[in-house]
């Protein structure tokens, strides 16, 4: 049946469905778009015979079925498109601008190429937002205390804070810091918040 | 919504504290507050108190509901009635855990009560269950619910609220069907 | 620190002149923040009290800084702060996803509605979400649309992405009395049902009958 | 966020839902009412060019719902299995104990879209699905907002793809609900993908 | 100011996700308080841009990457300068095919160190199956091998199915009708077996049909034909189908496999395009065995550089060998006597010798290490003092990569033409020079030849790839005659013989792609 490549692509993202991205299916995906232009071209040709009227029922239902398989594969493709770009911006808000490498060899050059847009877009809004812009990827959880005690899981050296004091991130140090200004290195899996 | 937030919400409840330090009025962005003299005591917002309570610079007197003997009976009305009992409080739950966890010093048996509350919990939430089967099955197109405390109604609202637009869905489908039938 | 602040400017229909105090624009904020959070459609965009609050935190925040005075002071201040920049935060964060995932839709609606009704989107949002879709309209073409054959190279993103569902359950409190609200419009097998919201009230129903009371104010989502 | 957790469950199919293309890809048997110019091979069991009038076949949903449309009637199709009388009545019987993940994981999203093709059994079959999820609904929700311990997968087993996801949104309050009660809920923590990204990392330099 | 500058720059840097080092932070700081307030805001937006080009592995921001950042909005139009880059051989990024991602990844970006010259024994093995994984990726997504559409008559859609050795052997019944990618060796004295990644079998070539081409030892080919126990009797032989640049870069995007600073290969640099389309007279020189120290020659490369003294081209590429006798003691002396009297006569031409850049590619009998592939350039002793005296002068590898604004150009000094006839198969005998170009196109590659016929230093085989094709490669061969064949849209040219021949050479002028033969009249 026609569509089979097609479904198989989308079989393979229900698969990854917790949150991994799988490599991009180039391969698939131009045999798709080889199997709608050979429909496409099969389809030139009845509807050709059918404008001089000397054809029958029997190629207005080939006809039929060739563009339902069409509209078919686009939709296909384009839902493949749109999952794997909604699990991109996903990650901006989960990695943050820079992602691991390895993820980032899943993505093709033009997925590469949206995340960096959005990476754009949303930077900019977020540095409309007020006075002075406000980090949206910030403040997840309800606060509760100012300070909070966090310990380090990975030696990063020394990183620079707001008010300008500096920290250095060595392998299981403690730190009590305010909490608005070490959310992103806890996010990051870089400090743990202890108490 | 996270049940963090709907804590967070109610921690602006206001409660009673008894400062031990000497403070003018606070001009908060959210409303003025104080001024504190020892011994005296003050309305503050929950997060307020929970915050000076954590530097040991107060005792907090809890609020007049959050007792033995008026938890129990509001454990028995439970029992007794077929609907949900008023509670004294629409953050009912949220203030008793904030205060049971950072107040416990400042409040007599706080175990007895924990313990307490948490039966009223169970006792409602199976309520809750078998008024919403009853709900289902009626396939009514709204309810009321008057006592229902706002982390209750956080904690079942994700499940409740997909089940109940899948069986909106179910219905339009029935009508359509009922509709197009009738054309033919 | 307590001085009125003047809500007007702002075309919204129901408030005139209104000088509001810091603390009743917070309660509007943290009120159109719930709404927010539990309505399935994207609310109309209340960025001018967002404006007023981040100014407010602003200005505290400075305060602060000068005002070395004792450190419980400053420490009540900046956990008021923290609290009150969530609520700014988780509140665009909600509206961002929303529009994020209803975008070519909304700028559809944005485009056809009448100049008297007021906008959803504030204009910053307006420019994200113009080019959020023009971002993925790009990358439709360049990854499949333009190998396609001629006729099927088009695509309309806001007939084939998702829309808001009006038709979501909500829990919601009556803050003012509201008569005969169709909840479910007649059917030839049941007849019209239609409810009457009483102040103080809770209710379980569809978002769609009570979008315009949640809008207004008459009603709050829970 | 709460908004309306999107499940395939409407009539209008929605575009972009993996699931409804999975759906819409499962079989329903068809009888070809007119010829069919050059597509012989779609037939496994003839090799002959065209499909001739009268040809059974089973074919896709996405693709009944264009030929069986009432304007175009260019194939007669019947109802699968789950959705026949008999198997009506055993719904009718007792809907909780079916297996309906077996016999079809999307058998309300499935049923909603054959409705939208007149067929002589469609009212009843309306019917028997509104009546079906009311029956289940009880034990969905017993099952997912309060026992925890018991192991989710052999629970979810005889669930429908709709019905797991209710199972889901029901498990995920009663977890965050427990760690509110620890006190846990407000505690900042490392995103999703970044732990789970960490630990792949770590088991595969083992 | 500058702490209301520092935590204005802070912030920006943490909207886009990216903490940042205090050292970092101060080196930004001095970067940007020259500017006035209005430029430094589009200051940093430009710096957040091209950190977002870099790929990083961190977002923690520390001083060199900021440098890098920096420098990378400082040059932006520094770049029309540098429309002509030399590269040598020993400079060209390794790639890895990883056929799971079916992505080519650059091998620094995988961790590994760069090649050595002295590689272990797994390197000679892996010379030969890189060149496989790129030629077979390459086949299979050709037209005639991707998997078959269901639904249309099988016949006029010819597709074929590549299988492996080792489902050869594996099967007892006779299989008919089977397409295999592999490479030609001789197992066993004048027996030629063909090998890929997963086993060799033995050929019986007698009804062979041989498609055009040199068929060389160790050369991949696409063999069709039956299987009888343990012997695979070939019909036709042919070579693996070639494939367009334009098609590569459609597959892997703007990786620059070429060479050179960039992250992008230049055909993606519109900067570039416009230069090169905007100068349509620059043109590119391509002379082989200048023999310096024969009096005729530097008398004809006299009239040369008086013939282009008003015009002078971009670059000049000459190539060995540099003495018309390679050999015997005096041979150092001599090349250095010739170089001398040519730098003498450069500075004769000042138009010359300040706009064109001359690229010496030295051929494998001139001093130095010459025999083994590719050849470092001439030593400093002999061309230090030519340096000094010509700054635009550049000594470089053979082969060696130049590019010009979006053109790769590749050159390749060695008579290559007879040795391939010589140690392939069937030896066609007309228009060879056709066959040749067929054949290095086809293998993606400047010497298919045995290892032991012309050696290569293993790690470094990925220089002579022809993957992607460049869009001009300049063969110099002295003892076959000059040729000039474009085959899909690739140019491969011999200028012939400047010192042997009639001091006949090639003229490219890039923006029209055109190449021209001429002469100096004697």
């Amino acid at each position: 049946m026609f569509g089979e490549k097609a479904l198989d692509l989308i079989r393979e993202l229900h698969r990854s469905r917790d949150g991994t991205l799988g490599p991009y299916n180039e391969d698939v995906v131009r045999q798709i778009l080889e199997e709608m232009q050979i429909l496409y071209e099969a389809n030139q040709e009845d509807v050709a015979q059918v404008v001089q009227n000397d054809s029958d029922q029997s190629s207005l239902t080939a006809i039929q079925v060739r563009h339902d398989s069409l509209q078919r594969n686009k939709r296909c493709l384009l839902a493949y498109l749109y999952n794997r770009l909604m699990k991109i911006r996903d990650m901006r808000w989960e990695f943050g601008s820079v992602l691991p490498p390895d993820i980032r060899r899943n993505m093709s050059e033009r997925e590469v190429q949206w995340f960096s847009n959005y990476n754009r877009s949303l930077s900019s809004y977020m540095r409309s937002i007020g006075p002075r812009g406000l980090d949206l990827t910030q403040d997840l959880k309800p606060p509760q205390n100012v300070f909070i005690e966090v310990r380090c899981v990975e030696d990063r050296g020394e990183i620079e804070l707001d008010d300008g004091s500096r920290i250095l991130l060595k392998k299981n140090s403690m730190h009590f810091l305010p909490r608005s200004q070490c959310e992103r290195l806890i996010r990051q899996g870089i400090l743990k918040q202890v108490a | 919504m996270e049940p963090g937030d709907v804590e967070f919400i109610a921690e602006k409840e206001l409660v009673k504290i008894v400062p031990n330090f000497a403070l003018g009025k606070i001009y908060f962005i959210s409303g003025d507050v104080g001024p504190f003299s020892p011994g005296l005591p003050v309305d503050v917002p929950l997060w307020l108190a929970i915050a000076i309570k954590q530097r040991q610079k107060c005792r907090v007197h809890p609020p007049e509901w959050l007792d033995v003997d008026k938890i129990e009976t509001m454990k028995d009305d439970e029992i007794a009635s077929e609907f949900f009992t008023e509670l004294p409080n629409p953050h009912f739950c949220e203030v008793a855990q904030l205060l049971l966890t950072h107040a416990t010093d400042n409040i007599p048996n706080a175990d007895l009560l924990r313990t307490l509350i948490k039966d009223i919990w169970d006792i409602r939430a199976a309520k809750l269950r078998s008024n919403i089967d009853k709900f289902v099955k009626l396939q009514a197109g709204h309810a009321r619910l008057d006592n229902l405390s706002q982390m209750e109604i956080n904690t079942i609202r994700p499940f409740l609220t997909a089940s109940l637009d899948h069986m909106y869905q179910l219905r339009i489908s029935q009508s359509y069907t009922e509709r197009n039938m009738s054309t033919q | 620190m307590d001085d009125l602040l003047n809500v007007s400017g702002v075309s919204n229909d129901d408030s005139d002149e209104e000088h509001l105090t810091a603390a009743q624009v917070l309660e509007k904020l943290e009120q159109a923040w719930m709404n927010e959070r539990l309505s399935p459609n994207l609310m109309e965009c209340k960025s001018q009290i967002v404006e007023i609050m981040l100014e407010q935190i602003e200005e505290m925040e400075a305060n602060i800084q000068r005002a070395q005075k004792g450190d419980l002071k400053i420490s009540l201040h900046r956990l008021e702060l923290d609290r009150i920049r969530y609520v700014v935060s988780s509140y665009l964060r909600c509206r961002l996803e929303k529009i994020e995932k209803f975008a070519p839709i909304l700028l559809e609606r944005e485009k056809s509605k009448s100049d008297d009704e007021p906008s959803k989107l504030s204009p910053e949002e307006f420019a994200f979400a113009k080019e959020l879709v023009g971002n993925v309209d790009n990358h439709f073409k360049s990854s499949a649309l333009k190998h396609m054959p001629r006729n099927l190279q088009n695509i309309a993103l806001h007939e084939i992405t998702s829309r808001p569902n009006l038709d979501h359950y909500v829990f919601l409190r009556v803050h003012q009395r509201e008569e005969g609200v169709i909840v479910d419009p007649e059917t030839d097998d049941h007849a019209e049902d239609r409810v009457d919201l009483e102040v103080g009230a809770q209710h379980l129903m569809r978002y769609q009958p009570i979008e315009q009371l949640v809008e207004n104010g008459a009603v709050s989502l829970i | 966020m709460d908004v309306s957790h999107k499940s395939s469950s409407g009539m209008l199919q929605d575009y972009m839902s993996i699931d409804d293309i999975l759906m819409s890809s499962e079989r329903l048997p068809s009888v070809f009412l007119v010829p069919v110019k050059g597509l012989g091979f779609l037939d496994a069991s003839t090799n002959k060019k065209d499909i001739a009038v009268g040809t059974k076949m089973d074919l896709p949903l996405w693709l009944v719902l264009s030929l069986a449309h009432p304007r175009k009637k260019f194939i007669s199709f019947d109802y699968t299995k789950p959705y026949k009388g008999t198997y009506r009545e055993i719904l009718k019987a007792d809907a909780s104990v079916v297996d309906l993940h077996k016999i079809g994981p999307f058998f309300y999203a499935f049923g909603q879209q054959l409705l939208t093709l007149n067929h002589n059994e469609s009212l009843q079959m309306a019917k028997c699905l509104v009546l079906t999820f009311m029956e289940r609904f009880r034990k969905i929700m017993d099952w997912s907002v309060n026992a925890y311990e018991h192991d989710n997968s052999e629970r979810q087993e005889k669930l429908d793809e709709v019905e797991r996801n209710l199972f889901k949104l029901g498990q995920k309050s009663l977890q965050s609900f427990q760690q509110w009660e620890m006190g846990e809920s407000r505690k900042l923590s490392s995103s999703e993908l970044v732990s789970r990204h960490r630990k792949r990392k770590r088991d595969m330099s083992e | 100011m500058t702490s209301k500058m520092r935590s204005h720059v802070l912030s920006a840097f943490k909207m886009h996700g990216y903490s940042v080092r205090s050292d970092a932070i101060n080196y930004l700081l001095e970067v940007l308080s020259p500017i006035n307030e209005v430029e430094q805001e589009d200051w940093i937006d430009r710096v957040l841009e091209s950190l977002q080009k870099q790929n990083l592995t961190s977002n923690i921001i520390d001083v060199d990457i900021l440098d890098l950042a920096v420098k990378d909005c400082d040059n932006v139009d520094e770049e029309s300068d540098q429309a002509l880059t030399v590269m040598s051989a020993f400079d060209v990024p390794k790639f890895f095919y990883n056929s799971e991602r079916k992505k080519f990844i650059r091998s620094d970006e995988l961790g590994y160190s760069p090649p050595s010259l002295l590689a272990v024994a797994a390197n000679k093995a892996e010379l030969f199956q890189d060149r496989y994984k790129m030629l077979y990726q390459r086949t299979s997504r050709h037209k005639l091998f991707t998997p078959l559409i269901p639904g249309f008559d099988e016949a006029n859609a010819r597709k074929f199915q590549l299988q492996n050795i080792e489902y050869l052997l594996g099967c007892t019944a006779k299989l008919r009708e089977i397409i295999v990618l592999g490479m030609i060796t001789q197992l066993k004295e004048a027996k030629y077996y063909l090998e890929d990644l997963t086993g060799a079998v033995e050929m019986d070539l007698s009804e062979a049909k041989f498609h055009a081409g040199l068929f060389t030892e160790n050369s991949f080919v696409l063999a069709e034909g039956w299987y009888e126990d343990e012997v695979f009797h070939v019909t036709a032989f042919g070579f693996p189908p070639p494939e367009p640049a334009k098609t590569t870069r459609a597959y892997y995007g703007n990786i620059n496999f070429f060479g050179g600073p960039s992250p992008h290969c230049g055909k993606a640099s519109s900067k570039l395009l416009q230069i090169e389309q905007e100068n349509e007279d620059a043109m590119i020189l391509f002379l082989s065995d200048v023999w310096l120290d024969q009096e005729s020659v530097l008398k004809k490369l006299e009239t040369l550089f008086i013939g282009f003294s008003e015009c002078p081209p971009v670059c000049m590429v000459l190539c060995g060998s540099f003495c018309s006798a390679p050999y015997g003691p005096n041979h150092p002396s001599l090349l250095k006597e010739g170089l001398s009297n040519l730098a003498r006569m450069i500075c004769r031409f000042p138009q010359i010798h300040q706009q064109t850049r001359l690229v010496f590619v030295p051929s494998s009998d001139d001093l130095g290490l010459g025999r083994i592939l590719p050849r470092p350039p001439l030593p400093n002793l002999i061309t230090e003092d030519f340096q000094r005296k010509i700054p635009n002068a550049i000594f470089t590898s053979n082969p060696c990569r130049i590019q010009y604004c979006t053109q790769e150009i590749v050159v390749y000094r060695e008579d290559i033409v007879k040795k391939m006839c010589r140690n392939s198969i069937r030896c066609p005998s007309t228009d060879i020079s056709n066959q040749f170009v067929k054949s290095i196109i086809a293998q993606g590659h400047l010497s298919p030849l045995p290892l032991h016929v012309s050696p290569v230093y293993w790690t470094f085989d990925h220089a002579l790839s022809l993957y992607p094709l460049p869009d001009l490669v300049c063969i110099c061969d002295g003892l076959s005659d000059p040729f000039d064949v474009t085959q899909i849209e690739c140019i491969c040219a011999n200028p012939g013989s400047f010192g042997a021949g009639d001091f006949n050479f090639k003229v490219y002028y890039p923006s029209s792609k055109k190449l021209e033969e001429s002469k100096v009249e004697s």
